[in-house]
């Protein structure tokens, strides 16, 4: 059997990479439904999982699928699940109740072209807005987008440690392109792989208010047979956990499971900066359309433009505040997306007025090439 | 890297091998990878291309090789060029640039024009596979021609990312399959060194 | 594996004579019309269709009975016999 | 004994979240007897409590969880059974009990049902049979009888209803009962039995819904009770086909399905994590 | 048996004038699955389509029951559906395909409070970027929110008839407030309401392809049955409806898709202007919150305060011009919205910087009052 | 008989979309089979070829409607039997014949499949049992034998499958048959009466996928028909609870169940839109 | 309008009916709301409040009615407040104004200070409807009283929307129900008026 | 509507003497008790409770024989019964 953190060298795909993560961050109940192009992390999570102890359950649709890795993380396993575009919007209700019951747990959507069927088995990122808001009401959520396999392996990582740091589903916003890509990936000692765990329930088993928020906005979670005797609803509840059918708990809880997003943006978000330093036209990017970006600044800056990269590491929660601040100072923004015009439309409400954004993108099918990138810079700014 | 090969010379090649799904044409993409990633230690990377067919559609791996890392990942006019279906062949042919070498499966492919290029290799590998009864290793035939050929990896690495990344069991076959391969590769360049030394025309 | 020469529903079929015809673009080699012609009238050619399969060909076409169980079998609408015209000469 | 105490408290109170009853059941209606059946049959079977957990769906039955004084878990409208089958699967130690609505568990939740009844899912299933969506104000289910008025068959439902216990037979589950809510003893021991059951167990439980179903059917809730007395036959091990559940005809009652194959997880561990195979440690 | 169109005056809810709207609209086909706030339009549909001749079946689930009008819209009919926020979520991958196959209806959604199961019986707007992008893929959708039954009335068959005209599932975003309001709802003659159809496919049809535009950018609809031999689906097509797995196909079917909207903006943008013209506080608002925001314009204006209301009666597309247009000479946009800030995001983009834009939002399960938007406008600006 | 065109063209050209040949399926694939046994059943059935319409969900069966020349919809995995309930019932003049995989119409579909049947709406459901998923690569289904191999079973499935035709019975279908792609002529026949048929039919045919199941299962496509031919048995009116599928004691083949009952149009009509009550046009 | 009832003068009246789920409080708001807006020809508009309960849950009916067109549709100082619950009571007393009329059911609700009140009426609807053998009729019985006290809506339009509103066949029972709960509140406001007359203390 | 009077299962219950003990503010008044106990103990009270509804009282609680059947009948946890205390005077 291989142990759960498989150090060393391995020339693998993002799919396998993202599954490893899993497996390296301590997941260890999987369940899912078969989707190209996500289907081969369910694949290698099958033959994986076991091994270490976990368990693994292909379901009978993603609906349950989803289900099936809230009712596991309520029993204390971390857990993830894997999808495309359709899958993710059938996932769509109970990711809503994993919001509301801050439940943990990773959710992992390897885009392909839509809308609908689409593509199946070529790339987009064409669900990025969907990851923001695809579930009925109001709420925060933190999406990462990996750019290769080495980072989707890294990312997993993160997702889990974001999940239980904050006790929410945290989505990892792949794309067909990566998951598909194979690239050397290095794993870690184990021992060099900083894993985090959910805050746990403390003290007198009476008293405990299962959602009752910690200094930084996170309750500590009881687990299911700790014996704290706790009640979990997606109906509007209050720090006890009991349903409240008023607008004042409405307005606590909601305050309560964005407000542990938004007071820690700090924590939470990532970005990478690319020659950003002097630059005057600011690309910002993410995912396989950061790799054509970065490849499209080293080649911009051959030809004289100031340009850098901004590329978001995590999408959501979005980095309001870096782009306001870039605003001031760049000439414009290039959003550049596998899509018609998504986190673009947040850049440029960021920015602002301040500096123009425009977009490079396209409906999926195919990377954005650096050419395309660098003509758009050429006749906007 | 033999210096005796027909390989180009930049720090970065671009391979891609194309034919229809079933063919395995992405398992010998993984392997090329596989064989300069860990076994070269260089970057690479595979990118896959196929239609919702199983089998029978178009398919490509495209495989970057490169001493630097490797941002946009996709080929865009390949060094390396190995085609086991007539629709690859024609997808891709028009992206070749002066110096690209080109490989077919002669059984499948008719390259045309392309014939009387000097840097047009073919080579029947799917009767081959069929002849060892293993019409499935087509690919690890081609495989071993296109090192053999272009030397875009070491035969070393290729040979032990072959063994890596096949089923358990099939390994041997599989090796073999390589190897004729490779014979076959290194007994054309053979041909056309000694027919460059003496001047004749393409005799094979 | 020749292992069952009588199709599943050959008493219902009249005996007549047939021509079978191939469409070989597109044939993809199942052989299950080989393997399930009652009067073993095919075989694999040698040659290499587009795709890269080696279609059937008729090795005794006289011994077609028109039965159509080589159409119906065929998954890839890649073969169907038709009654032999009366006036033609046998083993056309 | 305590006198004072068996004066003051319902022996279920320990059980129950007192600070949440009256709960909001209707009057009349048959869940909180159904309801009160599982408390008891979960202090009866011995099972420890506090590894114990209720799953519930969306509806008036679903908000059975919300009552229960252990760990307890209002999902989502139809997905009870894969939450709790997430839920067994990562933790077999816990006794896993659903309590939910025919129309959670059948409409929009029936594939999730025959699924986990085929997997053989270690999991209780109390499946609260009012024959229509009590909570939404009484429109039809999936089990509502033929010609039945609710809010969306104003004339009458044209739809035959599921038979519950073939449907559950059909698709691989191991225990299957059928009670009504008058049958409070039967009904108990089976919810003891079920949860003890190593599988998938299913009980269908009968219940008014007075607000609901009766009033458009012209049924106080006891004319429904005495219809359950009058029409029941009970027939245990009967083969669930031909179980019929006809308030004209007759109703069969019973313990049908009762015997033990290999859930999920005793497979799992059987041919994927053989114990001398194992490196780290199970799920948590 | 009572007519299609029941001319008269009513004291009705939202939900019954939405289900008379439906029926005067033409719509003979009504698949839904029970939900509050929602459940009164299926209720009634039961009762009175079958008088019309059309059919009602409650469905097994939302997933199903929006399966089954894109059914029924290619057999034909006009059909429809309703439902709210968890019930929505579980349509979006078939919204999708709705979108993908340019299928005529229409998707009421009485919004509750969420996340999930939320406050079923209490009112938010919640689900507003849902409605613009919760399923997969890209693409744009045309969404209503109707502010008082009478309009529901109305918009129901401003929705019907949009959904016929540009071929695509057509939102309407009510929410609880509006759909248990009851008021005097004015059903016209059934000669006075203007209904729309499709158009239809003619000519030769052997040589007819059902997604080749017309000259407005809509294809003719070939209806099932008529001999066309049409093929549709959800993957990727050409104009032939044929499945083509390429980036250039899929440029072309998702700006065929998009651009039939985006190029006919003027005709389908509908807004309503209060006392705009020489307002300096403009009030953006929709549904019920529309409502409070009118009684804040007057009580502002009998402060001195000049305010004045930008009403979106479609909410989706956007009306970006017309707020770029306000923001010239706007001392700034307040945002009056039941939920934490989604219209209010697209304000602030828009805006564009000239001019602030602030949100008076909350989680929902009670309507904003005017006193609070009153208040934020003196705070604010 | 046009000697000439005989010779060029397959007699099922006319209802195949020509210029999408070959299809998608793999060499010795029995969807094609299957498939090509329905457009024969089709021309055989005598219905209007214009008003008949079929639809597919996702998959490699589910391409089934891609490749006939008459009104065709492919639409979203799992979703055929909800998306054709609602063309049946806005126009019951079509025929409507779905054709899809057992992954579509059991796993994701499997609820539409049951309300389906219960409701008995009149379509015709040809499933292509494949023992797999075979679209996405050879993952376990719902029907995927005990302990066979799938890239998500490597070491053997440990869910029993279902039995489909009793899974049907007991959700209400009124015709239900089972046949292997061998088996052509029953399997056409049996297609031809479903679509004839007045309510909900089904048909399952067991198919080889020797790319997904075959190639993990050590079973060339050869290897599968031989099994189809030395293992059936046909047994016309067996009780559905008795056909077993297993390829070591025997797969029961044949017509199981066919009778009538009101279908939901049918019932549709007499209580909520008797004639006399109608003012205004049906649906369309 | 009744000169002689205690409504309130303002054009725009504002009225909370609010007791448990079941005793048909919706229904009596919509019967409110319809007799102003089609019987009155006022402007009207109905909202309603209630819990997850089908039964026994706290529910309010909010009906406002106003000459002029309604914009913000729900009650912030009730005019009238009829309450058939001690928890509505409880929950709704708090927003009344100076010269709001309280209207309560007597067995059901314990008005306390309130009912020294000048603008408090009692009535046992509850029971008055119980010995009509409906106790479901409770609501309507309320109706009635409301509106012989209030005067909110028209005797005449009321009674035609309540028998608008209520199922067929059980229009006549409503509308007795209607006239007891309107015959008592009669009676009772005379009794005021006689009262105020002779200044005698509350006697009832 | 008094049809049946004993319980589905009064045979396997022990006859001996109980005390029934109504939590009036649960009671929904539907009546069940009253209507299944095998002693007829039980009848509607004329107050209302405060959700409005008549709870049940013992008309005649000396003949309550701690059957439970009121207990687990009560879908409202509202009523139960007890042992009687041995020197309980009869009748209390
Ligand atoms: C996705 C979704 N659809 C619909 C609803 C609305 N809804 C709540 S409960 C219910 C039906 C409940 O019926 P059943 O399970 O029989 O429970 P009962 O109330 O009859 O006990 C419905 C349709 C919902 N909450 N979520
Ligand atoms: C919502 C959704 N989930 C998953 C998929 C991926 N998917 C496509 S086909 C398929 C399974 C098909 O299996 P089956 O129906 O048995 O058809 P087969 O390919 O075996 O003929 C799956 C899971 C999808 N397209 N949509
Ligand atoms: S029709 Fe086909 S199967 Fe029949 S005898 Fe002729 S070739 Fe053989
Ligand atoms: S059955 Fe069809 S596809 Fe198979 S070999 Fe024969 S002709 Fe070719
Ligand atoms: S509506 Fe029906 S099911 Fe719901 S609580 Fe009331 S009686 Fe019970
Ligand atoms: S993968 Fe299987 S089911 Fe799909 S076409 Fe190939 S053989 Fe047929
Ligand atoms: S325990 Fe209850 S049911 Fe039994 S006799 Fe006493 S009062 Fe009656
Ligand atoms: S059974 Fe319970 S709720 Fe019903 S009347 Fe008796 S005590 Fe009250
Ligand atoms: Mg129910
Ligand atoms: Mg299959």
């Amino acid at each position: 059997m291989k142990p759960a953190v498989l150090t060393g060298e391995h020339f693998i795909t993002g799919d396998v990479a993202c599954a490893e993560g899993a497996l390296a961050a301590g997941c260890r109940f999987f369940g899912a439904y078969p989707i190209t192009p996500a289907t081969e992390i369910a694949e290698h999570m099958a033959s994986r999982l076991p091994g270490v102890g976990g368990i693994f359950i292909q379901m009978e649709d993603e609906i349950a699928a989803m289900a099936s890795i809230l009712g596991a993380s309520c029993a204390g396993a971390k857990s993830m699940t894997a999808t495309s575009g359709p899958g993710f919007s059938l996932m769509m209700e109970n990711l809503g109740l994993g919001i509301c019951t801050e439940t943990p747990c990773v959710v992992v959507n390897v885009q392909r072209a839509g809308p609908s069927t689409g593509l199946p088995t070529l790339g987009a990122q064409g669900d990025m807005m969907q990851a923001r808001w695809g579930s009925h009401g109001h709420y925060e959520i933190i999406a990462l987008a990996p750019a290769s396999p080495q980072e989707i392996f890294h990312q997993t990582i993160m997702a889990f440690n974001l999940s239980e740091t904050y006790r929410l589903p945290v989505l990892i916003m792949a794309d067909e392109v990566i998951g598909h890509l194979s690239e050397r990936v290095i794993i870690p000692e184990a021992s060099a792989i900083k894993t985090v765990s959910r805050p746990r329930a403390k003290g007198r088993k009476d008293r405990f208010k299962p959602f009752q928020p910690g200094p930084d906005g996170v309750a500590p979670m009881a687990i299911a047979g700790e014996g704290y005797g706790i009640h979990v609803t997606g109906l509007t509840h209050d720090e006890k956990g009991y349903p409240v059918m008023t607008a004042e708990a409405q307005a606590a809880m909601v305050g309560r499971i964005t407000e542990k997003i938004t007071r820690n943006l700090d924590k939470i978000i990532q970005l990478e900066e690319y020659r950003l330093d002097d630059a005057e036209v600011v690309i910002v990017s993410y995912g396989a359309s950061a790799r054509s970006s970065l490849a499209a600044v080293d080649e911009a800056r051959e030809q004289g433009i100031k340009a850098g990269l901004l590329r978001l590491v995590t999408v959501w929660p979005f980095p309001e505040a870096r782009i306001r601040e870039l605003a001031k100072r760049a000439k414009g923004f290039v959003t550049v997306e596998l899509n018609l015009g998504q986190v673009h439309l947040e850049v440029e409400r960021c920015a602002g007025g301040a500096a123009p954004a425009v977009l490079v993108g396209h409906a999926g099918g195919a990377v954005i090439t650096p050419e395309r990138i660098i003509e758009t810079i050429r006749s906007a700014f | 890297m033999n210096a005796s090969t027909a390989a180009v010379a930049a720090s970065r090649k671009e391979i891609v091998v194309t034919g229809f799904g079933g063919q395995g044409i992405i398992l010998a993409g993984q392997i090329l990878g596989k064989a300069a990633s860990l076994g070269d230690h260089k970057e690479s990377t595979l990118t896959q291309s196929y239609g919702p067919e199983a089998r029978g559609g178009a398919c490509s791996a495209q495989v970057i090789i490169s001493d630097g890392s490797i941002h946009y990942p996709y080929v865009r006019k390949p060094d390396i060029l190995a085609c086991m279906s007539q629709g690859g062949f024609d997808k891709y042919v028009g992206t070749m640039k002066d110096g690209s070498i080109l490989l077919v499966d002669q059984d499948l492919v008719q390259p045309g024009d392309k014939t009387k290029d000097a840097n047009c290799f073919a080579i029947p590998a799917t009767r081959m596979a069929e002849e060892l009864g293993r019409k499935m290793m087509a690919n690890i035939v081609m495989l071993g021609f296109i090192t053999a050929v272009t030397g875009a990896v070491s035969v070393d690495a290729a040979r032990n990312a072959v063994t890596d990344s096949v089923p358990k069991g099939t390994e041997k076959m599989n090796v073999t399959a390589f190897n004729k391969g490779f014979d076959y590769g290194e007994a054309v360049l053979k041909g056309r060194r000694k027919k460059a030394e003496t001047g004749k025309g393409i005799a094979e | 594996m020749k292992c069952w020469r009588v199709p599943l529903d050959a008493e219902e079929i009249q005996v007549s004579r047939g021509v079978v015809h191939i469409v070989e673009d597109r044939c993809k080699g199942c052989g299950y019309c080989i393997e399930y012609c009652p009067r073993d009238v095919l075989e694999f050619s040698r040659k290499f269709n587009s795709k890269g399969y080696h279609p059937p060909t008729a090795k005794k076409p006289e011994a077609c009975v028109n039965c159509h169980y080589c159409e119906i079998i065929c998954p890839d609408f890649a073969i169907f016999s038709v009654e032999a015209p009366v006036d033609a000469p046998q083993g056309a | 004994m305590d006198k004072v105490k068996d004066r003051m408290e319902h022996p279920l109170d320990d059980l129950l979240r007192t600070d949440r009853i009256p709960h909001i059941w209707c009057s009349g209606c048959g869940i909180g007897t159904a309801f009160s059946s599982c408390l008891v049959a979960l202090k009866g079977s011995g099972v420890d409590l506090d590894k114990t957990v209720m799953v519930s769906g969306i509806g008036c039955s679903g908000r059975g969880a919300g009552y229960i004084r252990l760990d307890s878990y209002h999902t989502t409208h139809g997905r009870a059974i894969p939450f709790a089958t997430g839920m067994k699967l990562a933790n077999p130690e816990l006794n896993v009990i659903l309590f939910s609505g025919d129309g959670d568990l059948f409409a929009i939740g029936g594939n999730h049902f025959i699924h986990a009844a085929r997997r053989n899912v270690d999991l209780a299933v109390v499946c609260v049979n009012n024959l229509n969506y009590g909570m939404t104000g009484g429109q039809a289910a999936a089990t509502t009888p033929l010609m039945s008025k609710t809010t969306t068959t104003p004339l009458g439902s044209i739809e035959p209803p599921f038979n519950l216990p073939l449907l559950a037979y059909a698709a691989g589950a191991t225990y299957i009962a059928r009670w009504t809510v008058l049958h409070t003893r039967d009904l108990t021991k089976s919810i003891e039995e079920a949860v003890l059951h190593r599988g998938f167990a299913f009980i269908e439980v009968l219940a008014p819904c007075p607000t609901g179903y009766g009033r458009r059917n012209k049924q106080k809730p006891a004319d429904t009770l005495k219809l359950y007395q009058e029409r029941s036959i009970i027939r245990n091990s009967a083969h669930p086909a031909e179980v019929t559940l006809d308030f004209e005809q007759g109703v069969t009652l019973g313990k049908f399905v009762d015997y033990e194959r290999p859930t999920y997880t005793d497979a799992y561990d059987k041919i994927y994590r053989p114990q001398n195979l194992l490196d780290g440690d199970k799920a948590i």
